[in-house]
């Protein structure tokens, strides 16, 4: 199903896209985002690792399901401060 | 209070809206944009947020204080935007009966927020170059303050 | 900056003065007059003060942080005479490069303050009774930020 | 030698002036000073074990010579902050 991710920092600029469009199974999980990313943005490979994965306002578990989610989000880590 | 502004940030209201008869001890921490890193020399910081988020880690983060110590008030400001040298990127302030508590406090708010609030900056380097920060990977330089 | 007045103190000032673009972190602690010790409420305290010894003592210690901690800068100002619950009796700013240096020399100077500085307080207690607070005599109730 | 000593706080309150002049032996130390503080001035024994006692700018130690000084200072436990 369509899902849209909303991407932050280096994300944004090596996809070069402030949301990326994605199609995911239905029982995608956040870990399955992660590889759906790297597959169809190869651009993403270098900071897949420690990319961090955001449902609503709280950080995923690899396990939480994303597919079909309107607040998705993927970053590197955070340097606030 | 917990705000992200693109504003300069007013840290003196801030330390104002957190003192309290109750309170002992107030303390403030500003984070400053530093010219050297490292050896390296900064222009300017650019700063990036995922504001609903940011927003609703910093109300957990003063809400995990409040469990920790027995804080009166806190407040917690980010700028968001282009910073100058110098310029203030962040404020905590936070008010506790005693004052090893607000230390304490407040270390653990700026701590914390520098872990888990989804805000980024980027290097603006004297060489022209610009550069995320992303500690823990290999592009980045981590900057930490 | 070392200073003690009678009058209130401008902890904004202070804290603009410590600003530095060579800093990535300011801390700045108050303390500020509280209702509650150990039960008994307070109306009131009224500071006084050795001013010659203590500017000197403060003077030594900005110096002992310099040595410990790479401080930018560092302000400490303290107030004498008739202070009402909420007012801010003392101040301290301290600007380092990096957070952790300036939480630790901030907490060192207020520390220190309280150990060294011939500064006294007296409690005008709700009960209509003065008591000078004179930490580890008989007499004394101590009174801890 | 006639020897003036301020009294800050409850030290100067017991004694009820904010200066003290008393006759020491020339070769008198901070240790000495106590001892003639609390003889001459009964008022401040409660507090006598506590007392500190500065020379100019900084405490002295009990060896101190303190005869004939116009800067000393006794005082009990400091509380600012």
């Amino acid at each position: 199903m369509k899902t849209v991710v909303k991407l932050f920092a280096r994300a944004r600029d090596l996809a070069g896209a402030p949301t990326l469009e994605l199609d995911l199974a239905e029982s995608a999980t956040a870990a399955d985002l992660r590889v759906v990313l790297g597959e169809q943005v190869p651009a993403l490979q270098p900071i897949l690792p420690s990319l961090l994965i955001a449902v609503g306002n709280d950080y995923a578990a690899p396990t939480t399901r994303v597919a079909g989610r309107t607040d998705l989000a993927a970053f590197p880590p955070v340097s606030g401060g | 209070m917990i705000q992200l502004t693109h504003a300069p940030i007013d840290f003196a209201a801030l330390t104002e809206s957190v003192r309290s008869t109750q309170a002992g001890a107030v303390v403030l921490f500003l984070g400053t944009v530093r010219e050297m890193t490292h050896g390296r020399q900064t222009l300017a910081l650019d700063y990036d947020g995922y504001p609903e988020m940011a927003e609703a880690q910093l109300r957990e983060l003063e809400a995990d204080a409040r469990s920790r110590w027995p804080v009166i008030e806190a407040g917690i400001v980010h700028r968001l935007g282009h910073l100058e040298l110098g310029d203030v990127s962040v404020a905590v302030a936070v008010s506790c009966p005693h004052r090893h508590q607000a230390f304490d406090a407040g270390r653990f708010l700026i701590d914390r927020l520098k872990e888990v609030v989804p805000i980024w900056k980027k290097e603006n380097w004297s060489d022209g170059s610009t550069e995320w920060v992303h500690p823990g990977t290999d592009e980045a330089v981590g900057r930490k303050q």
